[in-house]
């Protein structure tokens, strides 16, 4: 047995704010007990069951084989298909990445990421109009003046007011949450509403136009604003248009809470449209609140191979983007993919459930260290180290930051970068078998 | 005048792209050649008659001269007529997506449903569907500044959203309702709603929209005089205001 | 590998237009060597080209990619059995950064700004260019621990921090870019001159500059301070030029070379008191290079079409989307620095862009030392790197230049001096702006020329020096530039007439400063307060580990590496 | 009663998405949030059902109270169950419509599938 060894400041691989000073303790190959996270990263450091042997589907059962076999069986799938799609990528390295797009060319694959049912419309808004952003120690260091829209980091980045926003002292920010006002937008009461110094309640699907309110207010065109716009009163949009034009420092965090709405990228075209008005005022940044840990990371590497952050279509050999037709819910709705890969992320749980049924349709592997309903409809399944406990690589924080995971303990478990190359080199050996048969 | 016909050999499960099906590529080609021309179903390449079934007068004519008929269902079908400048295309069935993407000439004439981004970036010509349309009539490409820029589509039954998204040029005319914000960040197109809409006009600089049903109306919109149009009263509105728009958007108030 | 009979421009080692073998042994230059023989007869042949100020790496980049897919769409390649696909005109993805500065016969290219804190992505893209050199300028200008030490005078601690933040983020030089203005907006202002306070610190523009090119010759840099001046972009800004540069003519450099390279010299060589005005100031700041010895520059040249902005100012950015209504990306970085990328247009018939296209050329005509200033577009400021063959004709031909001025807006001759210019640079010209002088102002001495023990990295251009006529061939001296007929990279033919033949991975250069210990530990005081307090990342989890530079060539300084020379 | 639907991240159920087929992501994720009027006017009580249809699905889920949730708008842990009230259209831009959907609620005695008997029909 090895000796109690102690790994001081990891970094956290569960949601976007990569808190990177996770003391763990580690003792017999075990994480024995975790520092400094929250509920979600401990849960996920201490570690849970999960799949032990790859598997292949033989006569409708999953059964225990090799890793070559698996590697085989999905290489085959892969080779045989018209159309795959490579999906998820969110919960894994960059290391990974790069080599599941150097795949992704090399069968002629779209290649997307667990972005398109999260913060794709956000994209697409940031190819409008560009994102004025700043990383998350500006906020903490200065930020007089927060807005959360549509978002609820009190449950889904437990640790982000601490560390970066509402309750984080910086240098201009010595008081933390007393010098700073705090400003909820959402359609329900949350957590986070609850500790904010004002809540504005919106009608569903009406940020588009409250923005468009507040882009009248901030400009001093509020004559022409109606009395209530969305749900909220005028008087209300009024103030908050003042609160925003005095702020030293303001921050807007965004969630799905827009994204996932009516209006969809308009919302957050319309939003950075927002922040870079109020910029002729006062000071104002604004990011995304990106949920997996790593899904900003994808994007960035996608970016620098393809051009394109997401949806990225390999299938002609040279890169083409257009989620609303290479996304991967896209293609699963039209029926126009005839095999998956789907990876770090659960395909079957997170798509809505007539999109999940065409994966019931087509053969899937699964890379994935976790059992989930996915693994239930899958051809192949293959178990990997977890990537930020049990493989090093890089991840990208929400606020574009990239940083160095650790390795705190070894599974056995091959990481996914491993498995995509054993899954390369097997579709490389099956190619050149098959040239050497027809020639 | 000369007639080709491309009838689909099958039922495509993953969608074609076939750029080549167009009066321009055809123009200088005889049917072999058009036959051999590349398309492609996902990552595969392949022969134009390897999945459509081709036929017509041989003799290479210009793209004026050829009318390129195709027969069945193309709805799986992306891209036809692309960047096409002359001739006729006229579709009995429904396109899939991207069908007419920068055509700067001619005729696409859909009698069924065409599929989202119809006329992508349009620069002339005129595009007409019988049937409805998706999403993104006459829009740009992501991120672009500039969609349609010039020519004319008419939809005879309802579009999906963003319609006209970016339109700097050129009008567009939907019979029945369109989805959300139909003429965004419109720069000078026209754009002519016959059923209803939601959130019309948004950021749109230049140019006019007009719904003749229900729309709901941004409050950046600065509510103007009531104008009457071939007997039929409208309100008008001045927008977007958010970026000082001098666009015009006129909604039906006899409707509602 | 022998590559025969070439018309070799090699003016680093003397020698402009002989003909002669080059001989390349395991990579090297050497004075005989076996192996493929590369046939040059008559072809002009000059040393791999070397791009001292390109932004091709790191957050920026990728941001401009990520706003910009109308760019990505531009100039798309298939994968082939050799290469990755490319994408993107302004901003290509890395491989066909890679693969499209190979073409031209570049081997080696330096992105021109990462701040520290976000290193690592800059080395993940670096390692992902395939086949050219490159390194990576750190910036230094609106740091906080740089201006508490300037404010406290204490200049030996700056300089433990420059030599630490170096090695931090594997960073080649000290790069400044509108020193204080990027802490100023960082609550939404900027500094106006080189003499306003930046606000919360105490300290002038002037003094940030001053301490760290003190701190840079303290270390021996191979580089001196890379320099982008206050109040670039400005109407009038020339003076602020001409100020900053005389405040450091009496720094003594460590080593043979400036003590300041003057990036992207276009974007501040302007006059009047707004763009109604606005007019070339060139001839004033040409003179002024022509009479002081401290100082080189790039030119920065600006081409009509599409460019992406991007740079550390951010207020310039900010400026410039509230000015063409573009969209705007802003990055601020904690205790460091701010950005900006704003996509940009810049067309023949507006005098503004028409006037700073006539600026950059002026600038490059009319400094009489090929030495003192590089040709740059500040890709993909000015104009992406692929247009480098159009700049290199314009300065090579006057009939191109007039015939180019009679598109532009008329006022062109009026507002610059280019018109009345004749002079048209040769090849020994191109061969120093492109090759010698970059690689000399870098410190790179294994770069930019053809001597022996010099990288064996050798272009050869389809084009006969003895027999055409740049001024009037230039269509035909354009079109040999923009695809090399073999680019030779550390003698592997990497591109032959715009093939990419094989793609090796290529090196990143990190400068490796020492300094006195008792230095290193009165400033880790100060950072382990800085961590503990305002970074929002642990210490121990900044610095940029090794794994992100697969193949790192660090380059040691810290302590006098040579005697300090005289400048002539 | 008609209500918007909407669905988000919980506590619970960041804490177990990695474990999705435990008794303690089920019992963190198969819940219908609503109003308190809204709990109190289909006669709802603790550990009570609700049936939730739409043109896309239908599902059953156990009722909570939740004093945040202004009425008609009921919250559903994002997940498998929220799922099967979202269409599969993607608005031209990839992402489904997640948040702001109709569905008719009403209370039930069905008993809430389980996580395989959700998928009991897509060949799992």
């Amino acid at each position: 047995m090895s000796e109690a060894t102690l790994i001081k400041d990891a970094v956290c691989s569960f949601c976007g704010c990569l808190c990177d000073d996770i003391d763990v303790e580690v003792e017999g190959g075990k994480v024995q007990r975790v520092k400094h996270a929250c509920r979600l990263g401990s849960s996920k450091i201490m570690g849970h069951g999960r799949i032990e042997s790859p598997m292949i589907r033989k006569e409708g059962v999953l059964v225990a084989c090799s890793f070559q076999e698996a590697y085989d069986r999905a290489a085959q799938i892969l080779l045989m298909a018209n159309k795959p799609l490579m999906y998820g990528w969110a919960s894994t390295s960059c290391e990974a990445g790069k080599k599941g797009i150097l795949l992704a060319e090399e069968v002629g694959a779209v290649f997307d990421t667990t972005a398109t049912v999260c913060h794709g419309p956000s994209v697409i808004g940031i190819e409008e109009k560009g994102l004025p952003g700043a990383t998350l120690g500006q906020v903490k260091n200065r930020a007089d003046t927060i807005v959360f829209w549509g978002c609820n980091p009190a449950e889904a980045h437990p640790r982000h007011s601490l560390r970066y926003s509402s309750n984080a002292c910086g240098r201009f920010t010595p008081q933390g949450r007393k010098g700073r006002k705090i400003i909820v937008v959402d359609v329900r009461e949350t957590r986070t509403a609850k500790n904010a110094d004002k809540f504005i309640s919106i009608t569903p699907g009406c940020d588009y136009e409250v923005i468009s309110a507040l882009r009248m207010l901030v400009a001093g065109k509020g004559d022409n604003v109606p009395e209530e716009v969305g749900g909220v009163s005028k008087a209300d949009l009024a103030d908050l248009a003042a609160t925003l034009k005095a702020a030293k420092f303001g921050a807007v965090f965004f969630g799905l809470g827009i994204t996932h709405s009516r209006g969809r990228y308009k919302n957050i075209d319309n939003a950075l449209s927002l922040v870079a008005e109020l910029n002729q005022h006062s000071k104002f940044v604004i990011m995304p609140m990106r949920g997996h840990y790593n899904v900003g990371g994808i994007g960035q590497v996608l970016a620098w191979s393809s051009g394109y952050p997401m949806s990225v279509d390999f299938a002609r050999g040279m890169p083409y983007f257009n989620p609303g037709e290479t996304a991967a819910c896209d293609l699963l709705a039209r029926g126009d993919t005839d095999a998956a890969m789907v990876i770090a992320a659960d395909a079957v749980s997170n798509f809505p459930r007539t999109t999940a049924q065409a994966l019931a349709k087509i053969p899937v592997i699964q890379i994935d260290p976790y059992e989930n309903p996915t693994t239930l409809l899958s051809e192949v399944v293959i178990p990997c180290a977890i990537a930020g406990v049990e493989a090093e690589g890089t991840a990208y924080r929400m606020d574009g930051l990239a940083l160095r995971l650790r390795k705190m303990v070894d599974s056995g478990f091959p990481s996914d970068e491993e498995i995509l190359i054993g899954i390369l080199e097997s579709v490389q050996k099956q190619r050149l078998l098959k040239a050497n048969e027809e020639a | 005048m000369r007639t080709i016909t491309i009838t689909p050999r099958e039922e495509f499960r993953i969608s074609v792209e076939a750029e080549n099906i167009s009066s321009d590529k055809f123009a200088s080609l005889n049917i072999e050649q058009i036959k051999s021309l590349a398309v492609w179903q996902g990552n595969r390449q392949k022969a134009l008659s390897d999945l459509f079934a081709i036929e017509g007068d041989d003799a290479p004519a210009t793209a004026e001269e050829i009318t390129i008929r195709l027969l069945g269902d193309f709805s799986s079908v992306k891209r036809i007529a692309e960047g096409m400048t002359a001739g006729l295309v006229e579709v009995q069935g429904s396109v899939g997506m991207h069908a007419g993407n920068n055509m700067k000439g001619g005729l696409l004439s859909i009698t069924g449903d065409a599929d989202d981004w119809l006329a992508r970036e349009m620069r002339g010509g005129k595009v007409v569907v019988m049937g409805d349309a998706g999403n993104y009539v006459g829009s740009g490409y992501r991120g672009e500044k500039c969609g349609m820029r010039g020519g004319e589509i008419e939809i005879k039954g309802s579009a999906g959203a963003y319609v006209g998204e970016h339109l700097c040029g050129g009008s567009i005319s939907i019979g029945g309702n369109a989805g959300d914000f139909p003429g965004a960040a419109n720069q000078g197109g026209t754009i002519f709603i016959g059923g209803s809409t939601y959130l019309p006009g948004a950021e749109m600089s230049k140019g006019a929209i007009t719904v003749k049903g229900e729309a709901k109306v941004l409050p950046s919109f600065q509510k103007m005089e009531i104008v009457q149009i071939d007997g039929v009263d409208f309100q008008k509105y001045a927008g977007d205001l958010v970026d000082n728009g001098k666009g015009e958007l006129l909604v039906g108030v006899g409707s509602s | 590998m022998i590559i025969k009979g070439g018309i070799v421009y090699d003016p680093a080692n003397g020698i402009y237009g002989e003909e002669m073998d080059l001989f390349v042994d395991q990579g090297r230059m050497a004075e005989q060597a076996k192996g493929e023989e590369i046939d040059a007869r008559g072809l002009l042949v000059m040393p791999g080209g070397v791009d001292a100020h390109s932004h091709i790496a790191g957050k920026k980049v990728n941001t401009g990619r990520i706003m910009r897919p109308d760019d990505s769409r531009q100039g798309t390649q298939s994968r082939t059995s050799v290469c990755r696909p490319s994408t993107g005109y302004t901003v290509p993805n890395c491989y066909a950064m890679g693969y499209r500065y190979a073409r031209m016969g570049y081997t080696t290219a330096f992105e021109a700004a990462t701040p520290i804190l976000e290193a690592r992505h800059t080395h993940e893209e670096l390692a992902e260019i395939p086949i050219i050199d490159k390194g990576a300028l750190t910036l230094f200008g609106s740091n906080w621990q740089v201006m508490e030490c300037v404010r406290d005078k204490d200049l030996s601690k700056l300089a433990a921090y420059v030599a630490w933040g170096l090695r931090a983020a594997r960073g080649y030089g000290v790069k400044i870019v509108n020193p204080g203005g990027g802490e100023a907006w960082g609550f939404g202002g900027n500094v106006k001159g080189i003499n306003d306070t930046v606000p919360g610190f105490d300290v002038t523009p002037a003094e940030i500059i001053r301490g760290l090119a003190k701190a840079n010759e303290m270390l021996h840099l191979p580089h001196s301070i890379h320099l982008h001046f206050n109040n670039l972009g400005k109407p009038g800004n020339y003076t602020t030029a001409i100020e900053t540069l005389d405040l450091l003519r009496d720094i003594k450099p460590s080593r043979m070379r400036q003590i300041v390279h003057v990036t992207h010299m276009q974007f501040s060589a302007y006059g009047g008191t707004s763009w109604r005005d606005f007019e070339s100031k060139a001839p004033v700041i040409a003179d002024y290079f022509n009479n002081h010895n401290h100082a080189t520059m790039d030119m920065g040249q600006l081409l009509f079409g599409s460019a992406t902005t991007m740079t550390a100012d951010a207020p310039l950015e900010y400026g410039n989307a509230r000015l063409t209504h573009n969209k705007w990306s802003n990055h601020d970085i904690e205790l460091e620095e701010s950005s900006g990328v704003v996509p940009m247009t810049y067309f023949r018939k507006m005098l503004v862009n028409a006037v700073q296209w006539a600026i950059g050329l002026e600038l490059a005509l009319l400094v009489k030392d090929p030495w003192k200033i590089l040709m740059t577009t500040d890709s993909p400021n000015g104009s992406p790197f692929v247009n480098y063959p159009e700049v290199i004709t314009l300065l090579m031909s006057k009939p191109k230049r007039d015939a180019e001025m009679a598109t532009l807006h008329e006022q062109v001759p009026k507002r610059t001096t280019l018109a009345g210019i004749e002079r048209e640079l040769d090849w020994t010209d191109i061969a120093i702006m492109t090759r010698a002088a970059p690689a000399r102002i870098l410190g790179l001495q294994d770069k930019g020329h053809l001597g022996t023990g010099a990288d064996g990295d050798v272009t050869v251009y389809n084009l006969r020096p003895e027999e055409v006529d740049a001024s009037q061939d230039h269509a035909l001296v354009k079109k040999a530039l923009a695809n090399a007929l073999y680019t030779i990279k550390g003698g592997v033919v990497v591109s032959k007439e715009g093939q990419i033949l094989a793609t090796p991975p290529g090196r990143t250069f990190w400068v490796d400063a020492a300094v006195p210990p008792a230095d290193a530990d009165r400033l880790m005081l100060d950072l382990e307060d800085k961590f503990a307090k305002y970074y929002s990342i642990q210490l121990s989890n900044y610095a940029v580990q090794d794994a992100y530079l697969p193949h790192a060539k660090a380059i040691r300084a810290g302590l006098p590496v040579e005697p300090l020379p005289e400048v002539a | 009663m008609l209500a918007t639907m909407i669905s988000g991240r919980t506590l619970a159920q960041g804490a177990g998405c990695e474990s999705k087929m435990s008794p303690d992501f089920f019992k963190a994720v198969a819940l219908c949030h609503l109003s308190e009027r809204d709990f109190k006017s289909l006669g709802l009580s603790e550990g009570k059902n609700v049936l939730l249809k739409n043109e896309f699905g239908q599902v059953v889920l156990t009722a909570k109270m939740d004093a945040g949730l202004p009425e008609s708008i009921v919250f559903i842990p994002m997940g498998p169950w929220a799922n099967v009230l979202v269409g599969k259209e993607t608005g031209g831009c990839g992402t489904p419509h997640f948040k702001g959907l109709e569905v008719d609620v009403a209370a039930t005695n069905s008993p809430v599938l389980n996580i395989c008997e959700l998928f009991s029909d897509m060949g799992a």
